[in-house]
C-alpha cells in the first residue's frame, strides 16, 4: 500500500524537510575541499600527456624540463618501476594499468611523465619542456574492430587478444526458442554513448610523507577512503596503520572519485621519495580525458510478445568498450555490474543476456556514473525496447507497461536473471503519474498537433533499479565485502557524535544520517554531529557510490542506535526502578508499561550512563554496527517527458517532465527532491548533449567544458516531482536510496518522447545524444523518403 | 592550466597604449575583455611576450548615440549594450545579439570591439555588424582611419588592425524609419560559439515594398559573410514568403562552413538558410507584414 | 609587480607575477579559498567574484594585476555582522546547494544580478545564471532561492531572524 | 581531427622544370611561408621551423618534410610531420604534375591530422593556418617557377 510518511510529533526527525547542517560552511566559502589544503613546503605536480592514442615511447628527455627554474624532479614510468609502481591493479583486480606510460602509450592524453616543482606555474613550464619521442602506431577506436584482433593492444597480457571477458546470465536456449515462437518480435541496437561524470571539483591529492613518524597521509578526493587506504597498503606494502587517508569536502563525485588515478600514485611516490608534501589537482582536460568515463555499451535488444501485448522473452547481447585497461568499477563477481536488472519492471517468463568486453585505444573506465553498477545501461535498454514494442503492437506505451508490470502481490519477486526484488507497486505509481500529468489530454493534444503536421512526443520510462551493494555473500571489491558501518557515541548531556564508513559528496549525510539516529534515539538531530572520510576515526566501510549509502550505512546507523537503545533500556529500568521487561520505548521515551507518565528521556538516560550507571552495566553509551544487507534494494519510478520538436532545426523543447519516485521510506523529502532534480538534469544532459567522442584517428573530441556540454539553467527544463512510498521490507527503516534513480530512469523517457514525436515520420530509433543535427537529419530523410 | 610568462603594461592613456604597441609590435597583444585571449593563454596556445592592458582607459568605455550612429567604444562590455535602456526599440539587432554572446558572466567582461578584433569565424558581433553596415575606427601611430566592416574582417582571426594599431570604436548607423532587424543564433548551449547564425535588417518603403536590407551569416566561412545576393533579391521586392525563401536559399548557397563538433557542412549550410528566413520573417512581421508563415 | 586591492572591504598590498590568475591570487595569496576553480575555459563559473559592487567576473579569466585598485567582493564577504546575506539564507532555506562547489560562484553571480535587477523574473534569473554550471541541483532550487532573496532585499523591514552564522 | 585541402596551379614552365623543382627540398623549403629556419637533411628531406601566427595563437612549429617522388615523374607524395604547443600535426599531401593545353598543371591535395590541445582547443584557429601554409607553399611554387621561367625566357 502506498502512503506518504507524515511526521507524528515535533520530535519526529525522520521524514522532516530539515535544512542541511553542512550548508552554513559551504555558503560562506568555508568548506574545505582538496585544493584548499596547503601544507608547508608543499610542491606541485603537473603531468605530461601523450598526444597519440597509440604509440611507442622511443625516448623521454628530461634535460630541458629539469633546467626550468623551480622544477625539482621529473618522474617517468621507468622511475616508478624502480619503486615497483609502474603498474597498479585495476579496480576489481582482474587487470593492471600503467601509472605512467611504460614503453607504449595506449590512449590519447595518457600520462607519460610527472614534473614536480615549487609552484603550479613552474610545474606546467617544466611539463611543456619534457621532450618525448613517439613512434605512432595505428589506433583501434571501435570495439567491433578491436573484436577482430587484427591489432593486439595489450601485448603485456598473457592472452594475445583484445577480448577481455565474456559474461552471461539466464537461459539462452529457452529464450531463443521463446523469441522464435513469439507472435511479435522487436530487435534494435541501442548504444549508450561514452560519457563522463565531470564533477565540478576536479580530482586531486595532497600526499604528505612524514619522515619523522614514517606515516603517509593522503588527502584525497575519495568516495571510498577506507578502500583506497587498503589498496595503497596492498600495492605498496606500507602497513595500513602507516597510511592515513583523509577525504575532505568533495565537490561532487558521481562515481568519478572511486578509482585510483595516475596523479595520485605519482604524487604519493614523489612525496615518499622527496620527503615533502606534494599536491596534484587535475585540470578539467585531465578529468575528461584520463579519469573514469561511464557507459560505452552497445546493446542488441530483442523482445518477444504475444499479439495482445504480453511480453514473453527478452534477450540483450552487449559489446562493451572498456578502453585501454579493464578498469571498470564493478564488484568482483559482477564484471558487468548489475546489468541483470535488464528485465526491468516487467514480468518476463524467460530472459537471457550476455556481454563481451574489449580493449580499445581509449581512456579506461566504465564507472558507475550516478547509478548502481551498469543499471543505467540496462534500464535504458529495456525502456527503449518496451517503447519499440508498443509502437510495433500499435499499443499505447502506458497500456503495454500496465499489462506487463510485475504485480505487487508477486513481491518478493524472483526475476528470471537472478534478482529477488524486495518490494514495489508499479501499477499505482504509473497510474499516479498518468493522472498528475494529464496523460489523456496530452494524447488528445498530440493527435491534433499531428493532424497539423506538428511534432509532439510523450515519453515514458518505468524503471527499476538494483542498488545498495551489497550482501557479502555476493558482493566484494578486491575481496573486501561490501558491508558498511556506523559508530555512535551519546555524550552525557544527550548530544552525540556519529561516524560512518560512507563519504558524502553533496548528498547531505551530515543531515540525513543525524535524522536517522535522532529518530531512533529520540535526540535532537541538531545535536548529532556526523563525521565521515577520515580512516583514523571512521569505522571501516566501502564508501559512497551505487546508491549504497542509505541501504548499507543508513541501516547500520539505525541498528547501532537500536543497540544503544537496548543498553539504555537497562539504565532506564534502573532509573525508573522497574524491571527491564516492564520498560518500553514509546513516543521517544522509556516508559513503564501501563504507567506512561512514569518515563525518562534518552537525555536523562545518557546523563545517568556517565554519572549513575546501573549496577553491573558498562558505563558510557555508545555502539558500533557493521551492517551486512540481506538483499539489495529496488527503488523504482515512473517518469513522463513531453517534448515539441522543431523539424526545421531539429531543436527539441522539453515542455514538461514529471518524475514519480518510490525510494521506500523518505528520510528528508527536501534532500530527496534535490537529488532528483540533479539526477534528472544529468539524464537530460546525456540524452541531448553529453558525449565523450573519439574520431577515427583516436582523438578525444570532448576535452573541456567548451566541448563536453553541461547544460545551464537556461537549457535545463523545469522538473515536476512526486512520490509513492513502498518501504523495503528488509531495511531497518524501509529506505531504498534515491540519489541515482533520476539519472537511471530519465534518459529513456527523453529519448522515448523524441521518438514518439518522430513516429509520424517513421523514425524508430536514434542514439544519444539527440543533437539538433541528428534530429534534423532524421526529419529531412523522412521528408525526402 | 597556467599561462606562460609575459610582460604586463597597464596603459594610462590611449597614447601610452599606442606607444607600447608601436614599441613591441607583433609581440604585443591588447588586453581588453580578455575572454578569448586569456583562455587561449591558459592553454598556452597564445603566448604573447607583452600584454597592453587598456582596461584603465575609461574614456573608451562608452556607448553613445550621436549624429546618426551608435558608437561603441573599445572598452564597452557586451553587458553595457544588453543593459542599455530602449536599445531593443532603437537597435533591435544589436539588443538581440548582446543577449546571446558567450554567457552572461563573460558578457560582463567581454567587449564588442574585442569580439570583432578576435574575428572568430563563429563569433556573433561580426554578423550583426555586417548586416548593420557598421564601420570600425582604427588608430595607429600614423593616425586614425575608418574601415567599413566588410574590409575590416580579413580572414578567420585576422582583421584590418595592423601591429601597433588599436580598434577604437565600432559605429552602427541608426536604422532609418520603417526598419527592423533580428539576430538569430543556433548554439548547442549557452556559452557555445554559434553552430550557425544570421542577422537581417529590412527597411520598407512607403508603398510596402522592401527599400533596402542588410543580411549576413556567421559560422559559414572563414569570417562572417554578407549575403549580397539576398540583399539584391529583396531590393524593391514585395515582402512575401517567396521573397524570403529566395533570400534564404541565397544564404544556403553562399554558406561555406567548416565541419566541426557543432555540425556537418550540410547541416550548417541549411541552418544558414533557415536562420536568414527566420530573421527576415521576424523583422518583417514586426513591421506589420502578414501572411509570411 | 606590486598591486593594491580591496577585498571584502579590506585593503591588501601584494607582489604578484603578471601571469598569476586572480582566482589563485585570492585563494593562495589572500587565503580566501571560497572562490573555486572548476575549468580552464571560462565555462563553469565556480570562480565568479564581483568587481566594484556590480560586475560579475570569472576570476580564472582575469589576471591578479587587473584587480589593482579595484574593490572585489568574494563569497567570504557576503555575511555581515554575524548574519548570513539574504542570498545565503535563501540558498540554505531552498536547498539551493548540494556539494557546495559551484555555490560561491552562484551566489556572486546572483549578487551582481540583484545589483542591476532588484526584482528579476524566473526567466531573468535563469538567463543571468547561465554562466555558472551546477552538476547537483538542476538549478531549480537555486532559481527559487534567488527569487526569495530578491523579495527579502526588497523588504524595507529587516528580514525574518536569519540563522546564526556557524564559524 | 582531420582537415582536407586541395588546389591546382597552372605554371608557366615546362613539366621537367616543375618536376625538378618540386623534388628539390631546398626549393620547396623556400616556398613555405613564415619559415624562421630550415635545413636540408638529404636530397629528399628537410626540417623547417615555421612561425605560426593566427589571431591570439602565436608560436613556433617544427616540421619534418619528406618528398617521395613516384616513378614515372608524374606523381609525388609529401609527408609533413610537425609539432608545437604540445600538439602534433601530420600532413600527407600528393601532387600530380601534368601538361594540359600547353601549360604545366600542378594538382595537389592533402589531409592534415591534428592531435593534442590544438585539435581540442585551437582546431578552428589552426585549420585556417594549416590551409594557409599548404596553399601558400604551392602558390609560391607557381610564382617562383613563373619568375624563373620568365627570367630564362
Amino acid at each position: 500500500m502506498s502512503t506518504t510518511i507524515e511526521p507524528e510529533s515535533e520530535k519526529h526527525a525522520l521524514g522532516q524537510r530539515m535544512k542541511r547542517k553542512e550548508d552554513p560552511r559551504f555558503l560562506q566559502g568555508r568548506g574545505r575541499y582538496l585544493d584548499d589544503i596547503s601544507l608547508p613546503g608543499m610542491l606541485y605536480l603537473a603531468l605530461v600527456h601523450s598526444p597519440y592514442p597509440h604509440a611507442k615511447i622511443v625516448k623521454i628527455d628530461k634535460t630541458a624540463a629539469l633546467a626550468v627554474d623551480g622544477v625539482v624532479a621529473v618522474l617517468t614510468g621507468e622511475d616508478l618501476a624502480a619503486h615497483g609502481l609502474a603498474w597498479i591493479p585495476t579496480f576489481h583486480g582482474y587487470d593492471k594499468q600503467m601509472v605512467l606510460c611504460v614503453g607504449k602509450a595506449l590512449y590519447q592524453y595518457q600520462e607519460v611523465a610527472g614534473v614536480i616543482a615549487t609552484s603550479r606555474e613552474a610545474a606546467v613550464d617544466g611539463a611543456e619542456l619534457v621532450d618525448v619521442e613517439y613512434e605512432p602506431l595505428d589506433p583501434v577506436v571501435d570495439p567491433f574492430q578491436a573484436r577482430e584482433d587484427k591489432t593486439i593492444l595489450r601485448d603485456d597480457r598473457e592472452n594475445k587478444t583484445n577480448h577481455i571477458y565474456h559474461w552471461e546470465v539466464g537461459k539462452r536456449a529457452e529464450t531463443d526458442a521463446a523469441l522464435a515462437a513469439a507472435d511479435v518480435h522487436v530487435k534494435e541496437r541501442v548504444t549508450f554513448q561514452r560519457c563522463h561524470p565531470a564533477p565540478l571539483e576536479p580530482c586531486g591529492i595532497v600526499a604528505d610523507m612524514n619522515g619523522a613518524t614514517g606515516r603517509l597521509t593522503l588527502y584525497l578526493t575519495s568516495q571510498a577512503p577506507h578502500a583506497h587506504r587498503t589498496v595503497v597498503s596492498l600495492v605498496t606494502g606500507i602497513p595500513e596503520d602507516k597510511i592515513h587517508v583523509v577525504s575532505p569536502d568533495i565537490g561532487g563525485g558521481f562515481g568519478n572519485k572511486v578509482p585510483v588515478y595516475a596523479g595520485y600514485v605519482v604524487a604519493a611516490a614523489a612525496s615518499v621519495v622527496l620527503g615533502v608534501p606534494v599536491k596534484w589537482v587535475e585540470t578539467r582536460t585531465e578529468n575528461l580525458t584520463c579519469t573514469g568515463f561511464a557507459r560505452d555499451y552497445h546493446m542488441d535488444v530483442e523482445i518477444g510478445a504475444t499479439k495482445d501485448g504480453r511480453v514473453t522473452a527478452l534477450k540483450v547481447t552487449t559489446v562493451a568498450d572498456h578502453g585501454a585497461f579493464d578498469a571498470a568499477a564493478d564488484p568482483t563477481k559482477y564484471p558487468a555490474g548489475l546489468f541483470g536488472i535488464v528485465t526491468g519492471s516487467y514480468d518476463f517468463a524467460t530472459a537471457f543476456t550476455e556481454l563481451d568486453a574489449y580493449f580499445t585505444n581509449k581512456a579506461p573506465g566504465g564507472i558507475a556514473y550516478r547509478c548502481s553498477f551498469r543499471v543505467t545501461e540496462a534500464s535504458f535498454a529495456i525502456e527503449r525496447g518496451m517503447e519499440m514494442l508498443a509502437r510495433k503492437l500499435g499499443l499505447d506505451p502506458a497500456e503495454l507497461r500496465l499489462k506487463n508490470f510485475v504485480r505487487k502481490e508477486q513481491f518478493p519477486y524472483p526475476s528470471p536473471l537472478g534478482f529477488v526484488y524486495d518490494s514495489g507497486d508499479y501499477h499505482t505509481t504509473l497510474r499516479k503519474a498518468l493522472d498528475l500529468i494529464g496523460y489523456e489530454e496530452l494524447r488528445k493534444e498530440q493527435a491534433e498537433k499531428r493532424a497539423r503536421g506538428e511534432l509532439m512526443g510523450i515519453g515514458i520510462s518505468t524503471f527499476t533499479e538494483a542498488v545498495g551493494a551489497g550482501p557479502s555473500k555476493h558482493f566484494d571489491i578486491m575481496g573486501i565485502k561490501m558491508f558498511d558501518s556506523a559508530e555512535i557515541r551519546v555524550h552525557p548531556t544527550g548530544s552525540a557524535i556519529l561516524r560512518a564508513g560512507t563519504k558524502s559528496q553533496g548528498q547531505g549525510h551530515e543531515t540525513t544520517w543525524a535524522q536517522i539516529a535522532a529518530e531512533e534515539l529520540g535526540l535532537d538531530p541538531q545535536n548529532i554531529i556526523v563525521e565521515e572520510g577520515d580512516t583514523d576515526t571512521a569505522p571501516y566501510g566501502l564508501g559512497t557510490y551505487a546508491s549504497r549509502s542509505t541501504p548499507t550505512a543508513g541501516a547500520a546507523i539505525a541498528m547501532a542506535s537500536r543497540k544503544i537503545r537496548e543498553r539504555a533500556r537497562k539504565i532506564a529500568a534502573h532509573l525508573l526502578e522497574a524491571a527491564e521487561d516492564d520498560v518500553e520505548w514509546a513516543d521517544y521515551k522509556f516508559r513503564v508499561k501501563g504507567v506512561p507518565e512514569n518515563a525518562v528521556t534518552m537525555q536523562e538516560v545518557a546523563f545517568a550512563a556517565y554519572t549513575n550507571p546501573a549496577p553491573n552495566t558498562e558505563p558510557g553509551l555508545e555502539a558500533t554496527f557493521y551492517y551486512d544487507p540481506p538483499n539489495l534494494t529496488f527503488p523504482y519510478g515512473a517518469y513522463l517527458a513531453v517534448v515539441d520538436v522543431d523539424r526545421e532545426t531539429g531543436f527539441v523543447k522539453v515542455r514538461r517532465f514529471l518524475a514519480i519516485d518510490d525510494c521506500g521510506t523518505v528520510i528528508n523529502p527536501m534532500v530527496v527532491e534535490g537529488q532528483i532534480h540533479g539526477g534528472l538534469t544529468e539524464g537530460f544532459a546525456i540524452a541531448f548533449m553529453q558525449e565523450i567522442r573519439y574520431d577515427e584517428s583516436g582523438n578525444n573530441l570532448n576535452t573541456n567544458f567548451t566541448e563536453y556540454l553541461v547544460p545551464t539553467s537556461l537549457e535545463t527544463p523545469h522538473w515536476e516531482t512526486a512520490s509513492t512510498v513502498t518501504p523495503s521490507p528488509h531495511h531497518p527503516i524501509g529506505a531504498k536510496g534515491v540519489g541515482e534513480s533520476p539519472n537511471v530512469g530519465s534518459p529513456a523517457a527523453f529519448v522515448n518522447a523524441v521518438m514518439d514525436a518522430l513516429a509520424p515520420l517513421g523514425v524508430t530509433h536514434l542514439d544519444m545524444p539527440l543533437t539538433r543535427e541528428k534530429v534534423w537529419r532524421a526529419c529531412r530523410e523522412a521528408a525526402t523518403a | 592550466m597556467f599561462p606562460a610568462p609575459f610582460d604586463y603594461h597597464c596603459a594610462g592613456s590611449l597614447d601610452e597604449a599606442l606607444a607600447l604597441l608601436a614599441r613591441y609590435g607583433g609581440d604585443a597583444r591588447v588586453l581588453a575583455g580578455g575572454q578569448s585571449l586569456i583562455p587561449a593563454m591558459r592553454f598556452r596556445l597564445a603566448r604573447p611576450a607583452v600584454l597592453v592592458d587598456i582596461n584603465r582607459l575609461d574614456e573608451l568605455a562608452y556607448v553613445r548615440e550621436t549624429d546618426g550612429v551608435l558608437a561603441v567604444g573599445a572598452l564597452a562590455r557586451d553587458a553595457a549594450l544588453e543593459r542599455m535602456p530602449r536599445l531593443a526599440e532603437a537597435y533591435p539587432m544589436l539588443a538581440q545579439t548582446s543577449a546571446v554572446v558567450a554567457d552572461p558572466v563573460v558578457r560582463q567582461s567581454g567587449t564588442v570591439v574585442g569580439s570583432l578584433c578576435h574575428n572568430d569565424p563563429a563569433g556573433d558581433w561580426a554578423v550583426t555588424a555586417l548586416a548593420g553596415r557598421a564601420q570600425v575606427v582604427v588608430r595607429g601611430a600614423s593616425g586614425t582611419r575608418t574601415v567599413a566592416i566588410d574590409d575590416f574582417l580579413v580572414d578567420s582571426f585576422a582583421t584590418a588592425v595592423g601591429d601597433g594599431e588599436i580598434a577604437l570604436e565600432v559605429r552602427f548607423p541608426t536604422p532609418p524609419p520603417r526598419t527592423w532587424g533580428s539576430y538569430q543564433k543556433i548554439e548547442r548551449k549557452v556559452g557555445d560559439f554559434a553552430t550557425a547564425s544570421a542577422a537581417a535588417r529590412v527597411t520598407l518603403a512607403e508603398d510596402g515594398t522592401i527599400a533596402g536590407s542588410g543580411i549576413a551569416i556567421g559560422a559559414a566561412g572563414p569570417t562572417a559573410r554578407r549575403v549580397a545576393e539576398a540583399e539584391q533579391i529583396l531590393h524593391g521586392a514585395k515582402p512575401t514568403k517567396e521573397a524570403i525563401r529566395a533570400a534564404a536559399d541565397a544564404a544556403r548557397k553562399l554558406a561555406d562552413p567548416a565541419a566541426d563538433t557543432r555540425g556537418s557542412v550540410e547541416f550548417k549550410k541549411d541552418m544558414a538558410g533557415v536562420l536568414v528566413g527566420r530573421a527576415l520573417t521576424a523583422a518583417l512581421e514586426h513591421l506589420g507584414v502578414e501572411g509570411l508563415r | 609587480m606590486k598591486i593594491s586591492v580591496t577585498v571584502n572591504g579590506k585593503q591588501y598590498q601584494r607582489e604578484v607575477e603578471p601571469r598569476t590568475l586572480l582566482a589563485y591570487f585570492l585563494r593562495e595569496s589572500l587565503g580566501l579559498t571560497g572562490t573555486h576553480v572548476g575549468c580552464d575555459t571560462s565555462s563553469c563559473g565556480c570562480c565568479v567574484v564581483v568587481f566594484d559592487g556590480d560586475r560579475a567576473v570569472k576570476s580564472c579569466t582575469a589576471f591578479a594585476v587587473q584587480a589593482d585598485g579595484h574593490q572585489i567582493t568574494t563569497v567570504e564577504g557576503l555575511a555581515q555582522g554575524g548574519k548570513l546575506h539574504p542570498l545565503q539564507q535563501a540558498f540554505w532555506d531552498c536547498h539551493g546547494l548540494q556539494c557546495g562547489f559551484c555555490t560561491p560562484g552562484m551566489l556572486m553571480s546572483s549578487y551582481a544580478l540583484l545589483a542591476h535587477q532588484p526584482s528579476p523574473s524566473e526567466a531573468q534569473i535563469r538567463e543571468a545564471l547561465a554562466g555558472n554550471l551546477c552538476r547537483c541541483t538542476g538549478y531549480q532550487n537555486i532559481v527559487k532561492a534567488v527569487q526569495q532573496a530578491a523579495g527579502e532585499l526588497q523588504q524595507p523591514a529587516p528580514a525574518p531572524e536569519p540563522e546564526p552564522v556557524a564559524s | 581531427m582531420n582537415l582536407e585541402y586541395g588546389g591546382r596551379e597552372r605554371i608557366d614552365a615546362d613539366r621537367d622544370t616543375v618536376w625538378a623543382f618540386v623534388n628539390d627540398p631546398a626549393k620547396i623549403a623556400g616556398c613555405m611561408p613564415d619559415v624562421l629556419e630550415s635545413h636540408v637533411v638529404d636530397e629528399h628531406t628537410f626540417d623547417a621551423v615555421v612561425q605560426v601566427a593566427v589571431g591570439p595563437v602565436r608560436g613556433k612549429f617544427k616540421f619534418h618534410v619528406v618528398l617521395v617522388p613516384q616513378p614515372g615523374g608524374e606523381h609525388m607524395d609529401l609527408k609533413i610531420s610537425g609539432g608545437g604547443f604540445g600538439s602534433v600535426v601530420d600532413l600527407n599531401a600528393g601532387a600530380d604534375v601534368s601538361v594540359q593545353d600547353g601549360a604545366t598543371v600542378l594538382d595537389w591535395k592533402g589531409v592534415a591530422t591534428m592531435r593534442g590541445p590544438l585539435a581540442a582547443v585551437g582546431g578552428r584557429v589552426i585549420d585556417a593556418q594549416a590551409k594557409r601554409v599548404i596553399t601558400t607553399t604551392f602558390a609560391n611554387v607557381k610564382t617562383q617557377l613563373g619568375a624563373t621561367a620568365l627570367d630564362t625566357a
